[in-house]
């Protein structure tokens, strides 16, 4: 009776094709069309304007003999850069984690006057000229600023400290954060919250245990992308920096001094060292999530 | 713990979800709200829970007001009905939440935890797959873990939304008898939403069926299966055939066919609906005059030990706006084969017993 | 009709403004011909970046010669441009002067005030702008021209940075940070300056201080010849240029207080260039090429100043 | 009915139990406002002031300024230019990452992303590095005489590749979970591959495209240190606004620095409040949709007149 | 059109999702495709409809091999499990799609576009229901229009995937009767996927079983019901006892009861598996040394023409891997009236017919 149980031969000469693991060997092919397309144009695009100028950058830096490409990265003032540039830029990250939290937070679970229009600023950084952001905001946090006049005082000082540096940095990355996490926070599923709390957990205790989790990935991708961001930003930073070398002064700031003297080389190795942690984060970053996504993914 | 229900009501925005819904529970009883989709189900488990709060009426768990009472502290298990399993935890994390976050006085030790997890774990029999994660778990394996998790707070009240909504059927199958067991064995306060009436008839001690916001009728499986109260609860428990005919003196005629009412002894000439359960329905071959609803055999289903029949009414009558449509019938399927019919076939169909509601008993629900 | 690139540095849109009205004017009235300019404007090595990389300037006139030197290393201008043009083809001078807050409350007179503890100095960042270059020559020209050794000009105007807030990226932020941010009792800069920080904030907001020994800061010209080659501007370009050191430029430059080279426009306007002892760069530095290979490159002078343990 | 005061305190009660106390709701508003007032309004209003601090009549004046015309023409191009470039490989980008698998697709994500950690100024000059006279293709350029860098060309492709990520970000995640069964079943119907991008996929994603659309064009106009490497500041021709902006400023005209800016910000929010609105209006008709009532409306067919009581009585369907 | 399946085969990665199945279906015949999750019910449908490439072998329609053929060009109409509704378009627009991206060379005119909708939403019965979005619709609504646009290009081969997987029980009830009628009347080739036995028995002319990649049987619902091929098909089609016993010589025993097993007529002393459906178990009070086997009523459900019992054997026998689980019997609800049997008595359950499977039989799939 069962049809098909038969050890006869198979009709068609076929079996070993995708033994090899890919299932897409041989005659397969996919149903919805344009991969070849799409990914043929993504991959070429990306190669005309990202990678094509990129590996310029690479290669102007390797016109240095090892030891010049090590002395131009590693020389203090650079190395106090790399400190303030990271450091500031994780700074910034990290209170914009919080605070983007807070504000997705605020803007998706809660209803308060004005609300809409909060939401259209969050994107205000994108859209302002970097230098004017920078100017705007010494401006302000200088000691006879709106803002500075009242710190100053009590020796509280922003503008042109790294402290500046770092604000001028969450201006810029906060729309990371509310970006990512909004619309993730947008789709969590009340009833975990709902269990959570019928389990006997505080309001502080389902947040802790059971929301977080859930957001982490998009927080960790907000984060990154502030911090990325960050680590390049130059026209906001440089107005409220004081640009003092080995305290105040960034990493691209250095870029634009070696520029100055004509020191394309020294500048572009400047350069790609940055690029580089830049780029081994965002990786790092995508496969977390990547693993994230796999471990916990799935319909739930 | 006992549970009573005192004239809940609870509207979202103009729509009345729920209206004044009265209900009492003992302690120890496994009940089932049955109802369609809609009625308003979900909303009074959320209200007893504790997770919605109503617009009128209270809730008393053994007597007390539960009003000022909150989620965290009702003592209830809820049991949602994707489940609702923390995503980001192993199995072990998700049945022990509940005992975590449990104030440091009253919080077992790990050890305590652990034992407590795996004798849950054991009881839900999935104790092999406690470091798995939700998302590798198949969704009757979900379920039990949900329960698992429900439990662990040694709740008063056990409340199910809908527990084998997303299954197989064979799966559900199989849960619903394991719940069952598992309630004689804990015997603890439980509610358990659903709209499948098998599942509700064949689990429950007592079945609440609900309909637009209202209770329909509260009673033992038997009792609403054997007396539903309106033509709604009738249609709903299982298929129907219904008929439209006039009810006169204690009895109803059926195109022809005259059916005891005694319960209508008093009504005169009124318009009346007969429902006949299809296998309420007697089946012989065709005979010129013979009385019974004469159809013809449009198919035979026979698998199993009851044949199930669809039969088309041969002569449709349009004044008769029951007619038209498919009767269906269940016969033993040993008798089918002793009728000898075939598809195509013409029969008589006689209805056995049927269950009358006049005009005046289809306004009051 | 004819167009020319006029590749400038930051400050000087206004006066090439001017000056490039009163140039198209002549030119038709000497050739009858039709002339536009257009120009560009921004940080002056930056800008000399841009052409050796392909902006394609006909002239470039900038406020230091290293950029310059940078484009005749290019070959993108002649070798001897200093040559082609009379007064070491800079038609305008400046130099550093002081600002102080109104009444001079600090009583700051020379450079020797500068490095008093307490007195805080806004300069711009000489990585990053000729500007703060010069201050920093000057200083240490000052101690110099005084008879001082390297060594002695180096713990000077390692004083000198000690007492510095803020190292401005350029001229404007230097300015900004002195007169809106309240920062600092002095601000070093040049004296071209002077006249838009009046205009922007009124006159009389700031006084200047004229040290008693200062730098002269040249602003080179020359021809780009990689372009007038191509674009066959050669005449216009070398026409635009002279014209500079006619009386009109020469008047114009001096309206937007640029030392004229010419003497009697300078003596013309002695009330606002005041006489002060002059050195320039190739007197106490070779040149501003070397001065910039010892003082600002990576691991120069300057960075002494800032890196521990260096002096 | 237990009356009014049970009614209040049940809805607060069980309004506590997924969701804060007032009190604390308040403070988190409160927070996020104060946050939001520090760092984006104040920083606005200081544009403001600036602008106007002499003045209408001097506002009106900069803005009047034919380099000023110049330079929001440069712009608006420049956006319109970069913006459609980016939204094709945005699309094409999504389509590929969200509707296939691929080995190394997380890397690709990845070179999708980089552009966002690229320092706007290294990327100005990586053009140089490539396009400059000095640079890999430049001599062949100059001979063919072809001007991309300091020329409109290269100013956009500095903003594209500054912009680059912004519209991919936001399809790719949006396309990824609305899968691809839509398309699946549009193709199983006969539509061609165009026919299906056309009219299932693409009005999938509307809403996503636009707002990615939006970001990109605010940063586009923003965009400030890339630009400024590659544009040759000549005024009136290679000047974008955000560098006209900074020409005014280097030259003490700030009030016709920020006049331009304050523009650029309007310009901003202008686009913000567009997108505000759009936003608003599939809310409204996601909202609609969400209100009518899920199930088959009572009449359904004509059947049991006076008995229609419930779906379940019309006999066996 | 008939469709043939040759040697198809199919591997994701590691992971053998079908293996050499083979199966002839002929023109007009409404074919189920029946198997527990993961089985490749979906994977051979989509192979058939070209959605997926298989690794080996191919599929013929009318006798055609359409390896080569694009899916867009086999004309089949394939119902999406979770429908795959175009959410932006209207009902129409939905069910009009197949025709309006036709090229224009073969495209109906607008009149006639609007004339075929609305036939086909006739058909399903939705016609009211053509400007509304499909989240506006009800589940059970959705399913029938993404049937009605499947219907749309005149497809000479319907595939449905779990047409009505995530349906509630009662519209799923409905709209299974509702196809089989459809199908009766357009009479195209159609073959659907499900996991629900009684659906696949209710409405398939023939039933394919699957199991882990692999056909386990063919045959009408009657045919696999009577004769199943298989432990796994017996145990898949319904609810099952399973009693372990000892075959020999053409009978088994099974807890002292002789069970007759003709087809083992040549089994000598082998183990063997007898499986017994709950209505073909005979229940009697207990008496001392009545032959059958010993249990305790558990739990009788009694609602409808049939009660359903859930026994306890009382004398688990350890040796005997069977004993101790629960064992299911069904019997008429008026007989068990009649036995008058309450819970926690004892009765002796016979089985009255048993499938037997000997050692050799389970090792084959
Ligand atoms: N938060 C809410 N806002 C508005 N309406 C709601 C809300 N929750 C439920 N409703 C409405 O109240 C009615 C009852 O909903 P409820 O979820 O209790 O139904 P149910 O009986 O559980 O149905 P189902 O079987 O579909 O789950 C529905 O019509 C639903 O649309
Ligand atoms: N694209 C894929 N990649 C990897 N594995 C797959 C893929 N599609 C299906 N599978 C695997 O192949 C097996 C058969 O899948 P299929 O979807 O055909 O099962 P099914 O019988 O339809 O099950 P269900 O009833 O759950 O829908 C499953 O184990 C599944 O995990
Ligand atoms: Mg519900
Ligand atoms: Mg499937
Ligand atoms: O893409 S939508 O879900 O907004 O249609």
């Amino acid at each position: 009776m069962p049809s098909s149980n038969s050890p006869a031969l198979p009709a068609s000469p076929a079996a070993p094709v995708s033994r090899s693991g890919s299932p897409r060997a041989g005659r397969a092919r996919r149903v919805l069309p344009g991969f070849g397309l799409t990914l043929g144009y993504t991959l070429f695009w990306l190669g005309l304007i990202v990678l094509l100028p990129l590996s310029a950058l690479l290669l102007k830096s390797f016109s240095l003999t090892w030891e010049q490409f090590w002395t131009a990265v590693s020389a203090p003032r650079v190395l106090a850069s790399y400190r303030l540039t990271f450091g500031a830029s994780f700074l910034a990250a990290l209170v914009n984690l919080f605070a983007g939290l807070l504000v997705a937070w605020v803007l998706v679970r809660y209803e308060f006057p004005g609300k809409r229009i909060v939401d259209a600023l969050v994107d205000l950084p994108f859209a302002l000229p970097t230098a004017v952001a920078g100017i705007s905001l010494t401006a302000l946090l200088a000691g006879n600023g709106w803002i500075g006049q009242y710190l100053e005082p009590h020796g509280i000082k922003l503008a042109f400290t790294p402290a500046g540096v770092v604000i001028a940095l969450i201006f810029i990355g906060l729309p990371f954060v509310v970006r990512t996490v909004q619309p993730v926070l947008e789709d969590s599923e009340k009833e975990l919250e709902e269990a959570a709390t019928s389990l006997g957990a505080t309001r502080w205790q389902t947040f802790w245990r059971v929301i977080l989790p859930s957001i982490l990935p998009a927080l960790i991708t907000g984060f990154a992308m502030a911090f990325a961001r960050a680590i390049g930003e130059y026209g906001s930073v440089i107005f409220i920096a004081g640009n003092m070398p080995m305290v105040s002064e960034i990493t691209p700031l250095i870029i634009i001094g070696k520029l100055e003297q004509y020191d394309y080389a020294g500048a572009t190795a400047v350069a790609v060292v940055m690029l580089l942690f830049s780029f081994v984060m965002l990786l790092v970053i995508n496969a977390l999530q990547g693993w994230q996504r796999r471990r916990a993914g799935g319909a739930s | 713990m006992s549970i009573e229900i005192r004239n809940v009501s609870k509207r979202f925005g103009d729509f009345q979800a729920l209206g004044d819904v009265s209900l009492d529970i003992a302690s120890g009883e496994l009940v089932a709200l049955l109802g369609p989709s809609g009625c308003g189900k979900t909303t009074l488990l959320r209200i007893i829970a504790g997770l919605e709060a109503a617009d009128a009426g209270s809730i008393l768990f053994a007597g007390e007001d539960t009003t000022d009472v909150h989620v965290r502290e009702r003592q209830v298990g809820f049991v949602f009905q994707h489940y609702a399993l923390f995503r980001h935890m192993t199995v072990f994390e998700n049945v022990a939440f509940g005992l975590r976050v449990r104030p440091r006085r009253t919080r077992p030790s790990e050890a305590q935890i652990k034992a407590k997890v795996h004798e849950l774990l054991s009881l839900v029999q999935l104790d092999w797959l406690a470091d798995r994660y939700p998302s590798q778990l198949s969704g009757g394996q979900r379920q039990r873990i949900a329960l698992a998790r429900a439990l662990a707070v040694e709740p008063k009240v056990l409340l199910l939304d809908e527990p084998f909504g997303a299954l197989d059927a064979k799966v559900r199958k199989e849960l619903r008898r394991w719940l069952r067991r598992l309630h004689d064995e804990l015997h603890v306060t439980s509610i358990f939403v659903t709209h499948d009436q098998e599942e509700a008839l064949e689990v429950a001690d007592r079945v609440v069926l609900m309909n637009k916001g209202r209770i329909e009728q509260v009673g033992s499986p038997q009792q609403v299966w054997d007396q539903p109260a309106s033509p709604f609860v009738y249609g709903f428990l299982g298929d129907v055939n219904l008929f439209h005919g006039r009810a006169d003196d204690g009895a109803v005629e059926v195109q022809g066919i005259r059916l005891e009412s005694p319960e209508h002894g008093n009504v005169r000439n009124a318009q009346a609906l007969a429902y006949v359960r299809p296998h309420d329905l007697e089946i012989r071959p065709w005979v010129a005059g013979g009385t019974g609803i004469a159809a013809t055999l449009d198919r035979a289903i026979v698998v199993g030990p009851i044949a199930r029949l669809e039969l088309e009414p041969v002569d449709a009558n349009p004044d008769n706006p029951g007619s038209g449509t498919i009767i269906e019938a269940q016969i033993p399927a040993q008798q089918f084969r002793d009728l000898g019919l075939a598809e195509g076939d013409k029969v008589l169909a006689t209805p056995r017993k049927a269950r009358v509601f006049v005009e005046e008993d289809w306004v009051s629900p | 009709q004819t167009t020319l690139l006029n590749v400038s540095y930051d400050v000087a849109r206004e006066f090439y403004k001017d000056y490039n009205s009163a140039f198209v004017a002549h030119y038709k009235k000497t050739t009858g011909k039709d002339v536009k300019i257009d120009q560009s404007h921004a940080g002056s090595s930056a800008q000399a970046r841009a052409v050796a990389d392909g902006l394609d300037a006909d002239v470039v006139t900038m406020n230091t010669t290293t950029d310059i030197e940078f484009l005749a290393d290019k070959g993108v201008v002649a070798k001897d441009w200093a040559k082609r043009f009379p007064d070491n083809a800079a038609p305008t001078t400046s130099t550093m002067l002081f600002m102080v807050r109104k009444g001079n409350p600090k009583g700051i007179k020379d450079w020797d005030d500068l490095i008093k503890p307490g007195v805080q100095v806004v300069v711009v960042n000489p990585k990053t702008g000729g500007n703060g270059r010069y201050a920093y020559l000057a200083a240490w020209g000052y101690v110099k021209k005084k008879g001082g050794t390297d060594a002695q000009a180096a713990e000077f105007v390692g004083k000198l940075f000690k007492n510095v807030p803020v190292l401005a990226r350029g001229g404007r932020d230097a300015t900004t940070a002195f007169l809106q941010r309240n920062i600092g009792d002095a601000l070093i800069t040049f004296e071209s300056e002077v006249i838009s920080i009046d205009r922007e904030y009124g006159a009389g907001k700031v006084d200047v201080v004229y040290p008693s020994i200062s730098v002269l800061a040249e602003n080179p010209v020359a021809v780009v010849e990689r372009t007038v080659a191509k674009k066959g501007t050669a005449d216009l370009a070398k026409a635009y240029l002279d014209y500079l050191y006619s009386e009109e430029g020469q008047e114009i430059a001096a309206k937007h207080a640029m030392r004229p080279r010419n003497q009697a426009v300078l003596k013309k306007h002695a009330d606002v260039f005041k006489p002060l002892q002059l050195f320039t760069v190739q007197e106490l530095f070779g040149s501003l090429g070397e001065a910039q290979k010892v003082h600002f490159n990576d691991g120069g002078q300057f960075d002494k100043l800032y890196t521990p343990g260096g002096k | 009915m237990s009356g009014g005061t049970t009614l209040r305190a049940a809805n607060r009660r069980a309004k506590a139990g997924t969701t804060e106390s007032p009190l604390v709701r308040w403070l988190l508003i409160g927070l996020a406002l104060a946050f939001m007032t520090l760092f984006l309004v104040l920083p606005l209003a200081a544009v403001a002031t600036e602008a106007l601090r002499k003045g209408l009549d001097a506002y009106i004046e900069a803005l009047r300024e034919p380099d000023a015309w110049a330079a929001i023409w440069l712009t608006l191009i420049t956006a319109a230019i970069s913006v459609p470039l980016n939204l094709v490989f945005g699309v094409a980008a999504a389509w590929a990452i969200a509707k296939f698998e691929f080995r190394g697709k997380a890397f690709l994500t990845t070179l999708v992303d980089l552009p966002f950690a690229v320092s706007p100024v290294v990327a100005g000059l990586v053009y140089v590095l490539v396009l400059g006279a000095q640079g890999w293709f430049g001599p062949w350029l100059a001979e063919h005489n072809i001007k991309i860098i300091f020329a409109v060309p290269g100013i956009v492709l500095a903003t594209v590749f500054v912009t680059f990520p912004f519209i991919a970000r936001e399809l790719i995640p949006l396309m990824q979970a609305q899968g691809s069964d839509e398309e699946q079943a549009a193709i199983v119907l006969g539509a061609t591959g165009w026919q299906t991008f056309w009219r299932v996929t693409l009005p999938n994603i509307k809403w996503g495209l636009l707002y990615g659309v939006i970001l990109c064009n605010a940063r586009a106009m923003g965009e400030f240190g890339a630009v400024s490497v590659v544009s040759g500041h000549i005024r009136g021709q290679t000047n974008t606004m955000p560098l006209h902006v900074e020409v005014l400023y280097n030259e003490y005209q700030s009030v016709g620095a920020f006049a331009v800016a304050s523009l650029l910000a309007l310009l901003a929010l202008v686009t913000l409040v567009i997108k505000t609105a759009i936003e608003w209006r599939h809310e409204r008709e996601m909202k609609a949709l969400a209100a009518l009532p899920p199930e088959r409306p009572t009449p359904a067919t004509p059947v049991a007149k006076p008995a229609a009581q419930s779906a379940s009585e019309r006999q066996a369907l």
